[in-house]
C-alpha cells in the first residue's frame, strides 16, 4: 500500500475529497499546514513595523490507498487540484507497511 | 435647558455610540476568519468618517433651517451656532451640542448597517468615498426629511427612531451594493460560514444594550415616552429572539444561537419606528412577527438569487418596513393606527415607506455606479481569495 | 414622579440588561468549545424567554397586590395598568413601566445563573420548559416575598438587591440540577478546561460594570444610597478579587485570571444584598472573604462529588448566604445589624437565608423531576460526546 | 447637593471604570497568545488593588487638605468622613462619595495604563508592589497638585481630565519600565505580532465608549459643558484615527485596523486634558494631529532601540504632552489659549508638562528601581519564553 | 525504525499516551487533524442555510519505534483507542530510514 | 527522494526555514503540533484544580529533498535548531517513491 500526501490549496480540500470519494477511496484524513515554496507570501504591517509572512496557508490530505489504486488517484487529484498558478502544490508517494483498522483489527487491505 | 434630560441624553449618545463597535463584531464574526479585520474595520472607521462629515456638513444639512421640507441650509456647517446652550438646538430642553451628538451617533451606524452586504469584497478607499458621500446625499435629506421639518414628517409619518431614516435606508443601499457589486468568488459554491459566533453573540448583546439609548433617547427627555420606548424596544426584541428561533426550530429541526442574536435585532430593528408609539403588548406581537418575517426574507435571498453577504435587506430592509407599517396599525401613544380607528395612518406610513425604498435604492445606486465607474469598487479576484484583511490591511486577525 | 429617577433608573436597567449577555460570555468561556454556542444560548435566550413570562403574568406574581403576603395578584397581568406614570407603581418617583422593567432584568438574569449548573448537558427544549415554569414557580414567589409585600420583607429580612431573591435561589435551583442531571460524561476522568479565558474575563468586566445598574439602581433614586451601593459594590468585587487570588496563590502556588475574574464575582454577589445598609469599610471585608469562603466552597465540590459544571452553588450559594448573614452582622444605613446593636437582624437573615434555600431548593428539585419526567432533561451521550453546539444548534461556534 | 448630577457621575463612574477591563482587551490582544492571560490580568487585578489602595489612603493623600500645596493630609484614610452627604466633597453638588468613586476610577485605569510598556516579561508579586507604590506615591501627589488643591492646579495649569494626571504620569512611568527591565528575550529577532485583533479593536470600542464617562464626567455635572466635553472626545478620536490610517497609507501603502484603533485611542488620549476648554472644531484638529504624532512617535522607538511593548509612550506621552499643549494653544471655554490672546497659558502649560515628565519619571524609576532591587522584577528567561500565561498563573487561554 | 501513525478520537489522546508511556515509550507527536471515512460528519445551519460537514475531529499521534516493538505498540494502542464504533480510525506504518535527535545529534535507535 | 521530517521548537521555524532556504531549498511544508518527549510539560490550575500538561507546543517541518542532499540537509537543521536543551526534538528521514507537482504534473525530482 501507498500513502498519498496531497498539499494544497485549503479551498481545492473538498473538491478533492468529492473526486476520491466519486472514484470510491473511503477515508482520508486532512490537516492544515503552512506551505513555503515558489509562490510568494505576504507582507504585513503592525504598528509601522513590516513583517515578512513567508508562509501560506496549505491543506495537506492524506489517503492510504491500494497500489493497484495509486497511479488512478495520483491523476484525479492532480486534475482537480490544479489551477495552472504557482501554489498548486504538490503530491508526495510513500510506501506503507501495514495499515490496521482500530475497530476491528483487520490488517492490510481489508483494512483501509 | 433641562440639566436631566441633558445628562440622559448624553448617556444614550453613549449608547448609541457603543453600537457601532457591537456591529462590528456583530459583522465580523459572521465572515470568514481572512474578512474579519477588513469588515470589522468598516464599522469602525465609519465611526470616525461619518463623525467628522457630520460635524463639518451633514448635521447642517439634516437640521438646517429646511429648504422647502426637501434639506436643510447650511446655518449649522461646521457646528458654527451649535454651542452649549439650546440656542438653535431642535430639542430645547437640550444644549444644541448634546442634540447634534446624539443625532450623530446614528448618522454613523447607518452607513455601517450597509457594510454588510458588500463585506469580503470592496476596495477600502472607494468604500471611504461612497460611505462620506452617502452621509451626505442619501442620510441628510432622509434625516431632514423625517425629523428636521421635512416633508415626510410635515405629512405626519411616524419614525420614532429611524425606521426609515436608519434601516430601510440602509437596507435600500444595500441592495443597490448587491446589485452593482455582484456576488462574492466562490457564492454558492463554497460554505461561506461564519468564523466566530461567540463574537457575533457579544455584537448582538452590544447592540441589544445600546438599542435602550436608540430608542428611549429619541423621547429627548428622561420622562414616560422614554420608559414606554425603553419596555417595547426590550419586548420586541424578546419576542422576535423567540419567534426566530421557533420558526427555523420547525423549518430545520434546530434553535440556532446565530438565530436567537439575528431574530433579536430583527425585532430591535423592527420596533424603531414605533417604539414611543405602540404599547407593550402589541411591541410583543411587532418582535414575535419580526422575526418570523426576518428568517423568512433570508430564505427568499437564494431565491433572488444576489449575494446580500450578511442579510442587510433581509434584517434591516423587511424588518424596518414591516415595523414602520405595524406603527400605522398599532400607535396608539401620541398619534393613532388603524387599530384605534385612525386608517389614514396607515396610507401615511406606506407612502413612507415607499418614497424612502425609492429614494435610498435609486440615489445609493447612483453613488455605487458613479465611484464604481471613477475608482472601480471591487477588489481584484486574487485579492478577494486572499482575503481583505491581508491584501487591503496587510494585517492577519488571529496568530492562535 | 422624579424625571431624575426615571433617567436613572432607565439607564440602570440597561445596565442590567447588559449583564445577561456579559454571563453568557463568563459562561460561555469555562466550557469546552464544543459546548460554547449551548452555553451562551443558555443565557442569551433567556433575555427573550424570561422577559416574555415576565411581561405578561411573572411582573404580576411579583408585584401585584399581595395574596397573604405569599404571591402577588394577577392585577398587572399582561401589563394592564402599567403604565407611562406612576399609577400603581412600587416606587411612586418612577413610572411604573420603568419600575417594572428595571425588575424585569433581575428576573431575566436570575434562571441564567442557574444555567451554569447544567451546561454541557441539557436538553435545549425542556431547559426552556424549566425556565419558563421556574420564573414563574419560583423566581416569582421569592421576589414577592422580598420585594413585593410579601411575607420576608415584613419580617424585616435585609435584601438590597437580591442576596436571597438573586443569588441564593439560583444556587439552590443550581444544586438540584447537579443532583436531578448527574454529572457531565467523563467527569472525573478528562480535564474539562475553560476553552476561552479572555472571554470570561470579558464577560467579568461586563458582569461588574452591569453590578452597579444592579446595586446602585436598586435604591431606585440618584440619591445617596445608590452613591453608597455602588461604592460599597466596587469596594467588594475588588477586595474579593485580591482575596481569592490571595487564597489560592498560597495554596496552589500562583494567582490566576480566572481566580480573579471569580472572585470578582464573588464579591459582588456577596455584597448584593448589603450594598445600600454597609459602609465601604465592611464592604471591604465582606468582599475580601467572599474571595476566600467561595474558592473554598469551590475545593469543597469534589468532597461532595457533584457535578456543577461552573461552581453556581460555590459562588452565588455560598456568597449570597454569606452576603445575607454579613449584612445582619454589619447593617449600618437604615438598618442595625450584630455589630451596630441589633443581634435580631442576624437572626432574621438566619431565616431568610434557610427559608430561601429550602423553598428554592425543593420547588426547583421538584420542577426538574417534572420536567424529566415529562420530556427527558438530558442530551444522549453521543450527542453530549459530539457536543451541544453541533448536536443541540447545528453550529459550530469558530471556524478560525 | 444635585441629585441629576448624582445620577450622572455615577453613570459617568460606570463608564470609567468598564475602561479598565476594555484596556485589559485593548492590550490583551497585542501580545502574543502565550502572554495574554498575564496582560490582562495586569489590568484587571489594578481594578482590585487600586481601588483597595484607594479607599485606603490615596484618595486622601489626592484630595485630603493640602499640605503645602504638595499632597494631600490624611484626613480621608480609610474614607472617614466620605459620605452620602456632600460633606467635605471637593464636589459640593455631589455626595462625598460619588465624588471619590470616581475618583477611583482614574486611580485605577492610570497604573493600568502603564502595563503596556512591561507587558509579557515582569513578574507579578513584584508588579502588584510597584503598582500599589506608584498609586501612593506617583499617581496620588500627580493628582492632588492638579486637582485636590496643589501648586499645578493654583498656577493655573489646565488638564480636564488627565492629560498630566493620567496620559504623561503613566508614560513617564512606561518609559522608566523600559529602562529598566529591558527588552524582551528575542526582541528585533523574532516578530512580535498581535495574536488577536478582534480582541484589540473590541478594547478599543469600549475605551472610546467609556471615554465619554472620563471626559463628560470631568465636568462634575450634566451640563452645557459635559456636553462640549463629550463632542470634543468623539471629535477628536475620530479625527484622530483617521489621522493615523491617513498618515500609515502613505507611509507603509495600506490603513490598518489596528492603527485605526490605535489612532482613535492616541485622539482621546491627546483631548483629554482640553476637552472641556476647547471647541469642536479645535478638537477636529487636535485629533487629527494626534494621530500623526503618536504615529509618529512609534516610528521613533525603533530608533531608540527601547522596548516599549504595546506603546504607552508613543500614544499616552506623546499624545498626552500634545494634547496639554494644545490645550495651552486652543482653550477658549473658562479659559484662553494662545489662539485666544492668552501666550501665558501656553507656558504654564509647558511647564506643567515638564514638571509631570521629570517628577513621574524620576519617582517612578527609582519605585522601580527598589523593587527590583528588593524582590527582582524580571521573569527568568525560561519563563518568558514559556510564556506568562503558564508560567505565572498556571493557565492557558485558549484550548480552541 | 518504524514511525507508527495512529488516527483516533481525539478524546482517546491521554490514554493511549498513557498507555505507551507505560510501556515505556518515550516520545511522540501529535497532532489534530480532521477525518472522512465511514463515520458520517453532521449537519450545520447557518440562517436557514444547510452545510453538510463531511469531516470530523481526529486526533493524530505519530510515534516512530524501533522494528521489534513494533507488533507491541499497535497491540496495545488497537487495544486502547478501540470503542468499537465506527470512527475508531487506523493505524497506518511507515519505514523509517533514519533518526537524527537534534540535541546531541545522535542517530538510529539511540536517538528514538 | 526522502522526506524529512523535522520536530522542533516553534520559534526555531524561521531560522530552520531560512538556513535551507540559502541552501537552495525551494519548499517546504510546516505545521504546528504538540509534543511529548524527555522535555517536562507544565501544570494549570483552574479554580482550584490541578492538570497535568504533558504535550509541549512543537512545530513539524516536513521537506522532500533528493537523497544526495539528504546529508546536507539534516547537518543544517540539526546544527540550526540546536539549542542543547531536551526538547530540542527529532529528525526523521522517510523513504518517498514519487513527487508530483500539481500545476505542472512533473514528477519526480524536477517536481520538487
Ligand atoms: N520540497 C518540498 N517539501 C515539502 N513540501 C514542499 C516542497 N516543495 C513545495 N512544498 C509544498 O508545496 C507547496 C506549493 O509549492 P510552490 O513551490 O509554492 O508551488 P508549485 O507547487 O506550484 O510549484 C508549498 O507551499 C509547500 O507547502
Ligand atoms: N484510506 C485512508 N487514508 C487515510 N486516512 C483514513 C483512510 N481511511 C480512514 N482514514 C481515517 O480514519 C478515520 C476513521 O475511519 P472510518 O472509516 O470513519 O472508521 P473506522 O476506522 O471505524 O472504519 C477517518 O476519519 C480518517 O481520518
Ligand atoms: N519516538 C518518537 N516518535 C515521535 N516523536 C517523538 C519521539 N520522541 C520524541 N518525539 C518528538 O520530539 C520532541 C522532543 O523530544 P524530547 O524527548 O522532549 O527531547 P529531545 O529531543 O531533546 O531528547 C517531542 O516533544 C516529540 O514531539
Amino acid at each position: 500500500m501507498k500513502k498519498i500526501e496531497i498539499i494544497t490549496r485549503p479551498y481545492k480540500l473538498d473538491e478533492v475529497k468529492n473526486a476520491l470519494t466519486e472514484m470510491g477511496i473511503k477515508g482520508m484524513t486532512a490537516s492544515e499546514v503552512k506551505g513555503f515554496g515558489r509562490q510568494r507570501g505576504h507582507k504585513e504591517v503592525y504598528r509601522g513595523a513590516e513583517y515578512q509572512v513567508d508562509f501560506v496557508a496549505k491543506v495537506k490530505i492524506e489517503v492510504v490507498v491500494e497500489d493497484k489504486r495509486l497511479a488512478e488517484v495520483i491523476q484525479v487529484v492532480q486534475k482537480t487540484a490544479q489551477t495552472g498558478q504557482v501554489g498548486d502544490g504538490k503530491i508526495f508517494v510513500l510506501p506503507v507497511e501495514d495499515v490496521i483498522r482500530i475497530r476491528t483489527g483487520e490488517t492490510g487491505e481489508a483494512a483501509v | 435647558m433641562n440639566a436631566v434630560d441633558t445628562g440622559f441624553i448624553l448617556v444614550c449618545a453613549a449608547l448609541v455610540m457603543f453600537m457601532t463597535p457591537g456591529l462590528a463584531l456583530f459583522y465580523g464574526g459572521m465572515v470568514r476568519s481572512k474578512n474579519v479585520l477588513g469588515t470589522v474595520m468598516h464599522s469602525f472607521i465609519l465611526i470616525a468618517l461619518a463623525s467628522v462629515v457630520w460635524s463639518l456638513v451633514a448635521y447642517s444639512l439634516s437640521f438646517g433651517s429646511s429648504i422647502g421640507g426637501i434639506i436643510g441650509g447650511l446655518d449649522f456647517a461646521f457646528l458654527r451656532g451649535v454651542g452649549m446652550d439650546n440656542g438653535g438646538s431642535p430639542a430645547d430642553n437640550l444644549p444644541h451640542l448634546t442634540f447634534m451628538i446624539f443625532q450623530c451617533m446614528f448618522a454613523v451606524i447607518t452607513p455601517a448597517l450597509i457594510t454588510g452586504a458588500f463585506a469580503e469584497r470592496i476596495k477600502f478607499g472607494p468604500f471611504l468615498v461612497f460611505s462620506a458621500l452617502w452621509v451626505i446625499f442619501v442620510y441628510s435629506p432622509m434625516c431632514h426629511w423625517v425629523w428636521g421639518g421635512g416633508w415626510m414628517g410635515e405629512m405626519g409619518a411616524l419614525d420614532f427612531a429611524g425606521g426609515a431614516v436608519v434601516h430601510m435606508s440602509s437596507a435600500a443601499a444595500a441592495l443597490a451594493a448587491c446589485l452593482v457589486l455582484g456576488k462574492r468568488v466562490g457564492h454558492g459554491k463554497q460554505a461561506f460560514i461564519p468564523h466566530n459566533i461567540p463574537l457575533t453573540v457579544l455584537g448582538a448583546g452590544i447592540l441589544w444594550f445600546g438599542w435602550f439609548g436608540f430608542n428611549a433617547g429619541s423621547a429627548l427627555a428622561a420622562d414616560g415616552i422614554a420608559a414606554n420606548a425603553f419596555v417595547t424596544t426590550h419586548l420586541a426584541a424578546a419576542a422576535a429572539a423567540l419567534g426566530w428561533i421557533f420558526v427555523e426550530w420547525m423549518h430545520r429541526g434546530k434553535p440556532t444561537t446565530l438565530g436567537a442574536a439575528s431574530g433579536a435585532v430583527a425585532g430591535l430593528v423592527a420596533i424603531t419606528p414605533g417604539a414611543g408609539f405602540v404599547t407593550p403588548m402589541p411591541a410583543l406581537l411587532i418582535g414575535g412577527l419580526a422575526g418570523a418575517i426576518c428568517y423568512g426574507g433570508i430564505l427568499l435571498k437564494s431565491r433572488f438569487g444576489y449575494d446580500d453577504s450578511l442579510d442587510v435587506v433581509g434584517i434591516h430592509g423587511l424588518g424596518g418596513t414591516w415595523g414602520a407599517l405595524a406603527t400605522g396599525l398599532f400607535a396608539s401613544i401620541g398619534a393613532k393606527g388603524l387599530f384605534y380607528g385612525n386608517p389614514a395612518q396607515l396610507w401615511i406610513q406606506f407612502v413612507s415607506v415607499v418614497a424612502t425604498w425609492v429614494f435610498c435604492f435609486v440615489a445609493s445606486y447612483v453613488l455605487f455606479k458613479t465611484v464604481d465607474a471613477v475608482m472601480g469598487l471591487r477588489v481584484s479576484e486574487e485579492e478577494e481569495v486572499k482575503g481583505l484583511d491581508v491584501s487591503a490591511h496587510s494585517e492577519s486577525a488571529y496568530q492562535l
